[in-house]
């Protein structure tokens, strides 16, 4: 396969000249980006551009809505996602996402956990996988005496943590999270925030934020998309996070992280 | 300080309440709207209620025999009646006119009566008068028997409520699986604009007036259903074809009543499933359909209160005359087909066939009151969920 | 996937896949099913309104010429001649005793002629498609079997069915007295029920708290919707023919208006009926609009200092109407196809007069459609299927109004 | 553009530092004078006048930290904020160099002073220069300014060298001068201290623009075979 | 009369043994808080501390809960405004209150701002309202060739200030916002909070927030409420934001703030 | 109990603290072995050193600020951050006063050094030893031993006025040991001046505890009618 020889050991996804249409507007422009593996990536940005468009192309949710055109490559584990003969739904099993707002099945906490491996065909020992899920998703210890209530019966935060447990049952290399605090208080805020840096050690996360200060706590890197005046969004300065903040390269980054932008 | 406690007396001022008259008077107004309802159902009850008690209360007068009409003589205290084949017995109260009598004997033709029984005033029945029996309708008697026949005093309601149940499961095995298959087509598959293209389409069906649906019934499914399997096996007047055609008008309110509750299912839930790895029809099936459960629960619930209630179609298309029957190739009459034949004839007030209308109604209301307080039970906890 | 992934590939996928288009199919298929029916019914009834029909005639409508005009072209003057001439004079005086000839229209005098000079009967019919396919063979059995009768392409549905009155021939038959009928007891029927339906509605909606009785309320106002309609035809028996006989007669105002049959079995008693059957619907979908204005926009309201009613009518009204109108469009259009209720009310199965009043006997187009449907000669299902198609087109135009009003003050609220 | 109250909060701060600077400079201006004059009273005034520096910068640290608390201040802004904690630092620290030259002219107790302390007024003239402009450099973000003052170190340094040879000639020549030219000696040294935190100053404002720290003087201590160690070096 | 007594000058609202319920549940107990006059205070705390049910006690229109109920005292201007005298639709006139959503009505720019000073019974000249309103609100520049469009048709950001200025029309001397910015992205955000700066030369604000760093940008004073276990919110500490974000007075107030929480 | 990464944040500032004050604190024991023994190599070995002392406070510096720039930090932790960034210069700056002692090695020219100057040792393992305690004391966050630590500066300072007097008596005796004398004492006042730096270091643990400045020792200044100034006063 010619698209491994270009496969780093250090990163996990690349996307390669990265165009997003919705019918014929261009929502993401050209966007090339590399993704390392085991860290965790910021996407940060004004609104409408395009961060959640970007994030959703990254595991082919994007084609759930039916306007939207993916043009370019989007290279994970050194396989072109795109490329005719894969399957989205495998695509799907193997980059894991996690939504803005927390959205348990009406389903018991164990199979909220467990669907998923289910449907993938799971055949190990579902009550360790559930609980292994639970426990890295550091909700272990606040469920596992009641694992047939209710999914939304849990608060907030507790729920997106499920959701986050669902996410890893599926043993996904990736995790893609969009906002995924957004509908949280700032304590469960924080909390997500360790819990990532926590799955950190095991898998590597895409988050989108409209929370700078976020992004500045809970990222390794971070990249800044814009919009053009056509508001076709586009990356503007991708970097550590670190750097980012205290010395962005681009000055359109620097007066968006003051707030002094628009 | 002087200057500002002076601001404040002025600010104190301002804020004191000041009397609305015009907000009471169109609230009050308001709230008389809102209470007429109760009134509505009020009057429901009573009136089903107050009719029906009548008919298992009062004295009914029937006609033992139509042909005693012409042939009643007249003597002081005896009355001769020239048919026999009467059922009256000793001790039966009998009317002729708006004298009541209590039989004391028969004999033969001929009848020993003591007049002016229930302080009715004895009067003159010239020959030819109408003879009259009484008798009472006991509840039990109409809960368990199955012949319904006022003119000879059958009143065993099971023939119209067997009528009606046939009629509504043959409309719920159409509706109920077309119309869930219709909604998850609709809300899993169909593309936006497809689907706002087909909802409206198919709820064109649920506003076609029934009576049209009795006459299509009658035009189309009979013939339709005779010429598949046979003119002999299938009566005109049939509660198969009324009850698919009660189907078919249900259909878009399953449809629709699902598929609304299917749409309600956050599309977040979807997405969920999707982003796990899941197939389209796995998260129909084993994520959206069970969040929607009670929704569709509800709606099928409706579908069958409808159908129940459900009278034209089967007025038109399922026959005259009760008859207590499981073959859904012959005709029968449910309890609404009933009440609208016998109340669409000239009906007289006070008669035994009136009343008996509001024993059939107050049934028909308690069982789909029943059934839609259930749903709307199941609707309740559905909305509890998503808030 | 990678290589070293393939191995995890799931291998159920294909079969996962397949029982997922085999599922896709059923749903299609159940569609198309719902679609084929509504198809049906649509086929049905134009199949019966139009089609070949033979005619029978006692006299030939050619005979009837006058000054070599054909009958169908005759002035008023010339018809009533060709009438007079045609029927026996104690027929000519009764009609003439009758009123009929005081500024008699063209189709009046036309349908007396068909009906007492040319006493034309339909023999025999056939279906629209039929006729369109199969018309040859039509024209040679015609021909062969009914030798006196002429074979002509009728459309049930025409200019004089509309304008006509009921009749015991189904060749002379129309639907004016049904459609004033219709509009009478749908004018009343809202005149009463839209005023106290959204004045509910904001009770419920705006002013009530949980209380007992407002929650009493509500359960019960859900619970009328879901009562079959022949229960209120009961009502409407009970109530307003019987017990409140005096009013709606009109006894009470003096102006009993057919002696004959002096009871309640009015236009009147049939819209307030109607009115009953309907107000829990215009409550629930007013109801429904009113909450559908976001509470922030009351909130604002308020926050702004305004009083509630102020609220009321200067952000949730305004905001609900097109909701309210919409489902109250729909409430009549249940209305107007409602049959059984005023069946039960007591519609009169032959009425020849136009309703005049509240007080007058009714029928409706969809008691017209019933009795012609249960008649057993088969002419008259093809008048029923003609009516039927008065009464959807009625509804369509409601319904499309409905739609336009959704759509012209649908706001993005 | 928004976060106007933030630039405010900026802008109050960076004047806050030219007040602090000001306080600064008149104190180094006065403990020289007091120290030449003999001015036991404005000597007095000048380490009194300390506390007051000391206050100011406290002050400003205060509420450097009150916005980085509250303003979440990122990239240059709270580069300028890092920078004004490390300014104000400085700044205080030269508030007491003039401190320690004004309790000289206690510990000469009346003595007259030596002549070679002559060259202390241009010494000091030229070290409180380069301190309002290296000031003015980072308030106005100069980058070029702040480049080529600490240039001049190398003038302050001459003058150093001058009154500490002048001074050692002085004790060789006179043991009973010991003592007073070894406290004199010290005035120098704080002056010329003084003028290497100018240095600092301008570093940082170059950080702030650039985002990295320029060690302006390091590169003198690399070529360490060049045995030529100075007296101003040994801090 | 006893109240104006204690009514210090650079006080706006005093809030006395505030205790309120919801039906037998009470949600806020206890809160003794003076507002100051032309500054911003701004009150924190974790989710469900009352937050919201305190500040909609400030201008009566918690009574628009059926089963709300509140004890103490709410003294305004020196004015208890819950004396049974005083009227809730003036209290709130005076008491404007902005919400987290942006909620113009669905009328014209125009009339959404004239319509709430109309049926307060405003004779001047409204053209002239409008502009000082939409001015003071820093949104006359951008709406001021289109007021005749519907206030819908702004952007999220451009709408919550038109319902400031809607509030600012009706001549309120207090102004309510329930996390005003909290539908907006960080650049609207921003300008909110310029915007709330600017007018706090005029207007006592008070704004519940949920983001403590807005909080802390935003506010001259913060009142730090948290909740018992047996959910009832009370004051934990109400200082100068500046001396509350840099050195707490309580132990709490410091972990919630370092995010060291719950 | 949220937020270990910013906690870990704030332990390996703590850390590299520590570490860069192990450094400072070897180059100054290097520093005054190197001038007692005139061992060359080992003071050209301290003078380079000071850039990795410079490098390491730079590193600190910069994960500081990029810490304030990405973790919000307020209250407690806040005012750690701007105290590590305040020692860490008060370290660098003792590590300079470490590479001036080297400095007088070379300076010196295989002079023999002179008696008074035994005291150094005591003296600066005295103040290493304050200085080490003292950034314990900030890292345990050890408010009781950031008060006292400073205590100890007494001794520090009669060291230094031991070596002072010393050294004067020695130039006053042998003007041919002025120069030399001269320069060992700013060995001494490097000691000295690194001592008053731990003062430092110790306000800022008391500061982060209780949230208030404590200047432990400036009350010292405002006795001015008492003239009983120092020598180690004047800096
Ligand atoms: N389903 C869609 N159909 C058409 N356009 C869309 C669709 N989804 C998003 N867009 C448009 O694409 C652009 C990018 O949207 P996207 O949601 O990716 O932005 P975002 O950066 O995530 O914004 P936000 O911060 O508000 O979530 C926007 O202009 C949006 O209007
Ligand atoms: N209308 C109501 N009826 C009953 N309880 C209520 C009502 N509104 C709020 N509560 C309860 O009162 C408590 C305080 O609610 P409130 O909305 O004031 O909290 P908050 O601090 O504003 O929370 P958040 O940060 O989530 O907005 C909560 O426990 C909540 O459940
Ligand atoms: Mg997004
Ligand atoms: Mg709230
Ligand atoms: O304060 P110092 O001059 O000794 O660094």
């Amino acid at each position: 396969m010619s698209t491994l020889t270009t496969h780093k050991q250090d990163v996990s996804m690349v996307a390669r000249n990265l165009n997003i249409y919705y019918g014929d507007f261009q929502a993401v422009k050209d966007v090339n980006l590399e993704i390392k593996k085991n860290k965790i990536t910021a996407i940060i940005g004004p609104s409408g551009c395009g961060k959640s468009t970007v994030l959703r192309s990254f595991n082919r949710m994007n084609e759930l809505v039916p306007t939207a055109r993916t043009e370019g490559e989007i290279i994970f584990e050194g396989i072109d996602i795109y490329a005719p003969e894969i399957d989205a739904v495998e695509v799907r099993s193997r980059i894991g996402m996690v939504f803005q707002k927390p959205n348990p099945f009406p389903k018991s906490i164990y199979e909220n956990v467990a669907w998923g491996a289910k449907i993938n065909g799971f055949k190990g020992d579902m009550n360790e996988l559930v609980e292994n899920s639970l426990r890295r998703a550091a909700l272990w210890d606040e469920v596992k005496d009641k694992l047939d209530q209710s999914g939304l019966s849990l608060s907030g935060g507790q729920q997106q943590r499920l959701c986050i447990a669902r996410a890893i049952a599926v043993k996904p290399d990736l995790i893609l999270m969009d906002e995924p605090a957004s509908a949280l208080d700032p304590v469960a805020t924080l909390k997500i925030e360790d819990l990532m840096r926590e799955l950190s050690k095991n898998y590597t996360i895409i988050i989108v934020t409209h929370n700078m200060q976020q992004a500045g706590r809970a990222s390794d890197y971070t990249a800044f998309f814009n919009m053009n005046p056509d508001r076709a969004g586009y990356l503007v300065e991708y970097d550590e996070t670190a750097k980012l903040f205290t010395n962005p390269k681009e000055k359109l980054t620097e007066e968006y992280i003051t707030g002094r932008f628009g | 300080m002087t200057e500002t406690s002076d601001q404040i007396q002025i600010t104190k001022k301002d804020m004191r309440r000041k009397p609305r008259i015009a907000e009471t008077i169109i609230q009050t107004f308001l709230f008389a709207c809102g209470a007429l309802s109760i009134l509505i159902t009020f009057g429901i009850v009573y009136e089903l209620g107050k009719e029906a008690l009548l008919f298992f209360t009062l004295t009914q007068w029937e006609q033992p025999n139509k042909e005693t009409q012409t042939d009643v003589l007249r003597t002081d205290d005896r009355i001769l009646i020239s048919t026999s084949g009467t059922e009256i017995l000793p001790e039966t109260v009998i009317r002729i006119e708006d004298e009541q009598m209590l039989v004391t004997a028969v004999q033969g033709a001929s009848l020993s009566v003591i007049r002016g029984y229930n302080e009715t005033i004895p009067a003159d029945h010239p020959e030819g008068k109408e003879l009259m029996t009484a008798r009472k309708v006991s509840i039990v008697e109409f809960f368990t028997k199955t012949e319904w026949n006022p003119q000879i005093g059958k009143f065993g309601i099971w023939a119209l409520v067997n009528a009606t149940l046939m009629t509504s499961v043959i409309a719920m095995l159409v509706a109920l699986p077309i119309g869930l298959s219709i909604a998850i087509y609709l809300s899993e598959y169909a593309s936006d604009k497809l689907r706002d293209t087909l909802k409206p389409t198919l709820e064109i069906l649920a506003g076609v007036p029934t009576v049209v649906y009795g006459y299509f019934a009658l035009t189309f499914m009979t013939p339709l259903l005779r010429s598949i399997f046979g003119q002999d096996v299938i009566q005109i007047y049939n509660t198969a074809s009324a009850g698919i055609v009660i189907g078919i008008l249900i259909i878009p309110l399953v449809s629709s009543m699902s598929e609304d509750a299917l749409h309600a299912v956050p599309l977040a839930l979807r997405e969920a499933a999707y982003g796990l790895g899941a197939t389209k029809l796995e998260t129909a099936f084993q994520v959206v359909l069970p969040a929607a459960i009670s929704g569709i629960a509800a709606a099928f619930i409706v579908a069958i209160s409808r159908a129940f209630g459900e009278t034209m179609i089967v007025a038109i298309a399922a026959g005259a005359g009760p008859k207590f029957t499981f073959n859904p190739f012959e005709s029968a009459e449910t309890m609404t087909g009933h009440i609208v034949r016998i109340s669409g004839g000239d009906l007289s007030y006070n008669s035994i066939d009136y009343n008996s209308l509001f024993a059939i109604g107050l049934l028909l209301f308690v069982m789909t009151l029943g059934l839609n307080i259930f749903s709307q039970m199941i609707v309740r906890r559905f909305r509890e969920v998503y808030e | 996937m990678s290589t070293s992934k393939s191995s995890k590939q799931n291998p159920r996928l294909k079969a996962r896949h397949r029982t997922g288009s085999v599922w896709q199919t059923i749903f299609m298929i159940s569609t198309l099913v719902g679609i084929v029916a509504l198809l049906a019914l649509l086929y049905n009834i134009g199949d019966s309104a139009f089609g070949y029909v033979v005619v029978e005639y006692q006299v030939l409508p050619e005979s009837l010429e006058r000054d070599g005009v054909a009958l169908e072209d005759q002035t008023v003057d010339q018809l009533l001649l060709t009438f007079q001439e045609n029927v026996s004079k104690g027929l000519y005086r009764r009609f003439e005793a009758e009123g009929a000839f005081e500024n008699p229209t063209e189709v009046d005098l036309e349908n007396l002629i068909v009906e007492w000079v040319l006493e034309a009967r339909v023999v025999e019919g056939w279906g629209f498609w039929e006729s369109l396919r199969n018309r040859a063979e039509i024209q040679a059995q015609a021909a062969k079997e009914f030798p006196n009768g002429q074979l002509e392409m009728r459309s049930w549905l025409n200019p004089n069915f509309l304008v006509s009155r009921q009749s015991e021939t189904a060749m002379k038959a129309g639907v004016r007295t049904a459609i004033l009928g219709s509009l009478w007891t749908i004018f009343i029927a809202i005149t009463f029920a839209f005023p106290i339906g959204v004045g509910a509605a904001i009770y419920l909606e705006e002013y009530a708290t949980d209380t007992f009785i407002n929650r009493i309320i509500q359960t019960n106002i859900n619970n009328l919707a879901g009562v079959p309609s022949i229960i209120y035809g009961m009502l409407g028996l009970a109530i307003f023919v019987r017990a409140l006989e005096k009013i709606t007669s009109g006894a009470a105002f003096g102006v009993l208006e057919d002696p004959t049959t002096a009871n309640g079995r009015t236009v009147l008693s049939a819209g307030l009926t109607l009115g009953l059957l309907v107000l829990p619907l215009i409550i629930i979908n007013s109801q429904e609009a009113i909450r559908a204005v976001p509470q922030s926009l009351r909130q604002a309201s308020y926050g702004l200092g305004a009083t509630k009613w102020q609220t009321v009518w200067y952000h949730v009204l305004p905001n609900a109407i097109s909701g309210v109108l919409t489902g109250t469009i729909l409430s009549i259009s249940r209305a107007i196809g409602e049959t059984a209720p005023l069946v039960v009310v007591g519609a009169s199965t032959f009425i020849r007069e136009d309703p005049s009043g509240p007080f007058s006997k009714f029928t409706t187009l969809p008691i017209q459609i019933y009795q012609w449907t249960a008649r057993p000669q088969d002419v008259f299902r093809n008048i029923a299927a003609a009516a039927i198609l008065v009464l959807l087109i009625l509804l369509l135009s409601l319904n499309a109004t409905a739609i336009f009003l959704r759509n012209r003050y649908a706001r993005r609220l | 553009m928004t976060r106007e109250y933030m630039d405010n909060l900026l802008n109050q701060l960076k004047d806050d530092v030219l007040i602090l600077e000001s306080m600064v400079r008149e104190a180094v201006l006065n403990g020289v004078k007091a120290l030449m004059t003999g001015d036991k009273k404005l000597s007095k005034q000048v380490i009194r006048g300390d506390q007051e520096i000391n206050d100011k910068r406290f002050q400003i640290e205060n509420e450097c930290l009150i916005t980085i608390a509250t303003q979440q201040p990122m990239a240059g802004d709270l580069r300028t904020l890092a920078s004004v904690l490390e300014i104000i630092t400085e700044l205080e620290r030269i508030g007491d160099y003039a401190k320690g030259i004004a309790k000289i002219t206690k510990l000469t107790r009346n003595q007259e002073i030596l002549p070679p302390l002559e060259n202390l007024v241009p010494m000091a003239e030229i070290s409180v220069d380069m301190l309002q402009k290296s000031v003015k450099a980072f308030v106005d973000g100069d980058v070029e300014a702040a480049r080529v003052i600490p240039d001049r170190d190398d003038q302050v340094d001459d003058y150093f060298n001058k009154i500490y040879k002048g001074l050692v000639k002085y004790m060789v020549e006179d043991p009973d001068k010991i003592k007073l030219a070894n406290h004199l000696q010290w005035a120098a040294h704080n002056i010329e201290r003084m003028a290497d935190r100018v240095t600092n100053i301008c570093e940082r404002t170059l950080f702030i623009q650039t985002g990295s720290i320029y060690q302006i003087e390091d590169f003198k201590d690399l070529d360490l075979d060049d045995d030529e160690v100075e007296i101003h070096d040994i801090n």
